[in-house]
């Protein structure tokens, strides 16, 4: 399946791309975390401490088990800092 | 039926404008309350602050926070107007207001806004200063807060 | 040091002026919460409103509710304005507004205000509606309220 | 000693009168109330429920056992209603 794969702020930045189109098979968020980790050091760097980053599967906040069934958007991101 | 009105803008907002506004609600508002956030620089050293956020999932996260506090309150109108983009220090970032019948319903609501709003709402923070550009990190206090509610 | 003021006038105030000013405070505010109470017609037999209150005892007692909540919280201002005299309808009866470095002393400090204005500042309302006149009585919950703080 | 009661709201209707200069050796407020309730059937009926009254000594929210020891106003009235 394609999937839009989106990063904010310092995710953002440390893999140097905000949004790419992914062909994955991955059943779930840790899963396709597993597959961009194994492409380039910088991903294994930018995803090497999940606690300190949230996921968003077509706009929602999710678990990183979460499964990705008809996901199309999946978001990476650190916790939020708004207000 | 609670009134919603979300709004995600780069354009400064005008506050006062704002808050008059909803001081004019209808014949079963008795109590408004109001919240501004405002870029702080107690060390005197910010030269810019900027904020990133999600566009479409922002809009998608206020609305869901803004329904969640009209589940739990009787509010005749909400509105939550928050920013994105380069900001000096002393503009204002956001803000969110809450009309209701009764005082109580109208300050829960909107300190409810917040707390959720700040760990739920996919925004983030850079701060600029002579010394360089770093994110602001996210506080163990403001996901604790949820717990509140 | 808090800045408070508190004005006890019978004209009409400009919520938007007085919020918009409030939130272009100096460099150690971040979070401003402003409150409006406004005269509610839930039945709409609502005709008037009158206001006594005690001049003297009122600025004297508005204005050590004010200095209770900036020994409690850590705040740059405080506003208390209260109207006395006969008000209509979606009249603005009062406000209070307090500036914070941070939110939730903001909110909690302006709760607080609203709190003991209600139970402890000498205000009076008499609502007349076509059936005639008569004083709104104390509610126990707003004497109950106070034990929060 | 001279003290200025003052009357606000209903109290102020039933008495009549919004304020009154009393010459009085009254030791504290219960004492200047019963003094008032035995003026006139008004004042008797405006203080049969001082549950349902505040007073304030010069300005000051006090109970009705408190001394009148150098006060010079004396206010009565219901339970505020104000915000």
């Amino acid at each position: 399946m394609k999937l839009d794969v989106l990063y904010f702020a310092w995710l953002r930045e440390r893999i140097g791309c905000a949004r790419e189109t992914v062909e994955t098979e991955a059943g779930t968020v840790m899963a396709l975390v597993e597959e961009l980790r194994a492409r380039e050091e910088r991903y294994a760097l930018a995803f090497s401490d999940l606690s300190a980053l949230r996921v968003a599967i077509d706009q929602d906040l999710r678990d990183f088990d979460a499964p990705l069934t008809d996901a199309r958007e999946v978001a990476f991101f650190p916790p939020m800092t708004g207000g | 039926m609670t009134r919603i009105t979300i709004r995600v803008e780069q354009a400064p907002f005008d506050f006062g404008a704002e808050c008059a506004r909803f001081a004019e609600g209808g014949a079963d508002t008795g109590a408004v309350v109001t919240f501004c956030g405002i870029v702080r620089d107690d060390t005197g050293t910010l030269e810019s602050m900027e904020i990133e956020h999600y566009p479409g999932m922002t809009e998608r996260a206020l609305t869901k926070i803004a329904e969640e506090a009209a589940r739990r309150w009787s509010l005749s109108e909400v509105l939550i107007l928050h920013r994105y983009g380069p900001l000096r220090p002393g503009e204002r970032i956001m803000m969110v207001a809450t009309a209701s019948a009764h005082r109580a319903e109208a300050f829960a609501s909107a300190d409810f806004l917040m707390d959720y709003l700040k760990s739920r709402a996919p925004f983030w923070k850079k701060e600029t200063t002579r010394a360089g550009s770093d994110w602001v990190a996210a506080k163990a206090s403001d996901e604790a807060a949820l717990a509140r509610w």
